[in-house]
């Protein structure tokens, strides 16, 4: 995990998205908790059906269960719309909480988003 | 006695209504507590994530969601050794609820990232949640 | 001292397989050890339903499912106007699980009807859960 | 609640099932948990849409958190397939039970079979 020099202070919260044709690369910033769950799953929006969502998760500093449950609903969207979640979880705790909580069984994990096919 | 364990001896003792947005400050100031008492960094994340979880459930189950938000008092301290943190609410109270908007994850997970958890009332109304957490060098 | 209370000076244990037949057997154990310690009807249904939902979450989450199934052990006693209930098992202990054939109702209600409830490791390996109930009169 | 005499040796559980036509009725008694709940569920069988089946929980002498997930997944199967369950409690344990756990908000909740409409 990438703990903020002064944990006080960490980095603000925050989504890059990227769409490129049918792949959509969504990487928060910062933590993801209750106050900032809904804007991770926001960012993803309207995808094509076949498309593939990368959550690249490497550059956060904590997720809870607020994130777990985020991307637990967004595999439920994926699967019926029709469209692939991958999850990008780093090797710090976010990794170690998708593993404990068995999500890493239910999603597709990849170490890097050009791993995936 | 060093200057951290020095520093640890006070308790870190946190009141703020119960909000989301108070959660990133309230395991903050745990993490930072810790860190200046000389906790490995394995024992600051399991204590910021069992923060993290136990004030979620205070914000989301403590108080019927359409009054003010009530009170969340947090407190971590340091004896021998261990953590202590404990995370009450003046709610009401736990109960079992299929309409709940969690999934049943949070006390599970501060369960498997504690070494142990105790729940119980507090004082006359609401819950009390102690977890103690093994691994500070004494 | 009554008869009653001097049959419940000594604590019931039990361990037996965990398996869905065994949930019945144990918390009737339980209900029946406390009648005869002379607790009101409210105390007891509170241990049976907390102790059958303890044991059912050995059941469905303490063991590998294709295993055979491990022990789970019972120990109720009283004293000075408080029923101790232990429910521990040898298993791999508590981790929050999605794909969980519970709904997160258990530790819950558990929570809901005993007093105080504590959750911890047993021994070598598993969990142990230990719930108090007040309102015996001592 | 009916504590049996003896706690040891409660009556066995079983299933009463009347079907009169569009309305089911499913009396179980004796105890509802992990070994008997499943019991319960299978006991209702297929449903015509636009029926309703009366699960009468009035003779049971326990219930745990099985009972509450079998009552659940019927009444979600009866949502899916058109047809209304109706729970009967009755004023013991298994009454404090849905109150408590708030099922009792989700599924309609009488006093005794012959309330409904
Ligand atoms: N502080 C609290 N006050 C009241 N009820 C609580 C509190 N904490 C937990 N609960 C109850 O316990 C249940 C289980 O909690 P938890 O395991 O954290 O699940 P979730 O992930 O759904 O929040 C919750 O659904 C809620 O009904
Ligand atoms: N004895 C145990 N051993 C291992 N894991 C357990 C045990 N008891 C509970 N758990 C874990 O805690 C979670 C929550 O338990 P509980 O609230 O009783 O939920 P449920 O109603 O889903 O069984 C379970 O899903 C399981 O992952």
């Amino acid at each position: 995990m990438s703990v903020p020099a002064d944990p006080q202070h960490g980095v603000p919260f925050g989504v890059d998205v990227r769409r490129d044709g049918p792949v959509t690369t969504v990487t928060p910033e910062g933590e993801v908790d209750l106050a900032t769950a809904a804007e991770l799953e926001a960012a993803v929006g309207e995808m094509p059906s076949g498309g593939r969502c990368v959550v690249d998760l490497r550059r956060l500093a904590f997720m809870d269960s607020a994130g777990l449950r985020a991307i637990m609903r967004l595999d439920l969207r994926g699967r019926e719309e029709g469209w692939a979640l991958v999850v990008v979880p780093g090797d710090g705790m976010v990794r170690r909480l998708l593993e404990v909580s068995r999500v890493g069984d239910r999603v597709t994990v990849v170490d890097a988003p050009e791993d995936v096919e | 006695m060093s200057p951290a364990s020095r520093g640890a001896s006070h308790p870190l003792r946190r009141t703020v209504p119960a909000v989301p947005a108070c959660v990133a400050g309230l395991r903050a100031d745990a993490a930072g507590y810790l860190a200046a008492a000389g906790a490995p960094p394995e024992l600051t994340e399991a204590v910021r994530l069992a923060v993290s979880e136990a004030v979620s459930n205070v914000i989301l189950h403590a108080y019927p969601p359409d009054d003010d938000p009530g009170p969340v008092h947090l407190v971590v301290e340091v004896s021998r050794g261990t953590v202590h943190v404990t995370v009450a609410d003046e709610g009401r109270g736990i109960a079992p609820r299929f309409d709940s908007p969690g999934a049943g994850l949070g006390l599970p997970i501060i369960a498997n990232v504690a070494t142990r958890l105790e729940l119980g009332p507090a004082g006359e109304a609401g819950t009390e949640l102690r977890m103690s957490f093994d691994g500070l060098a004494a």
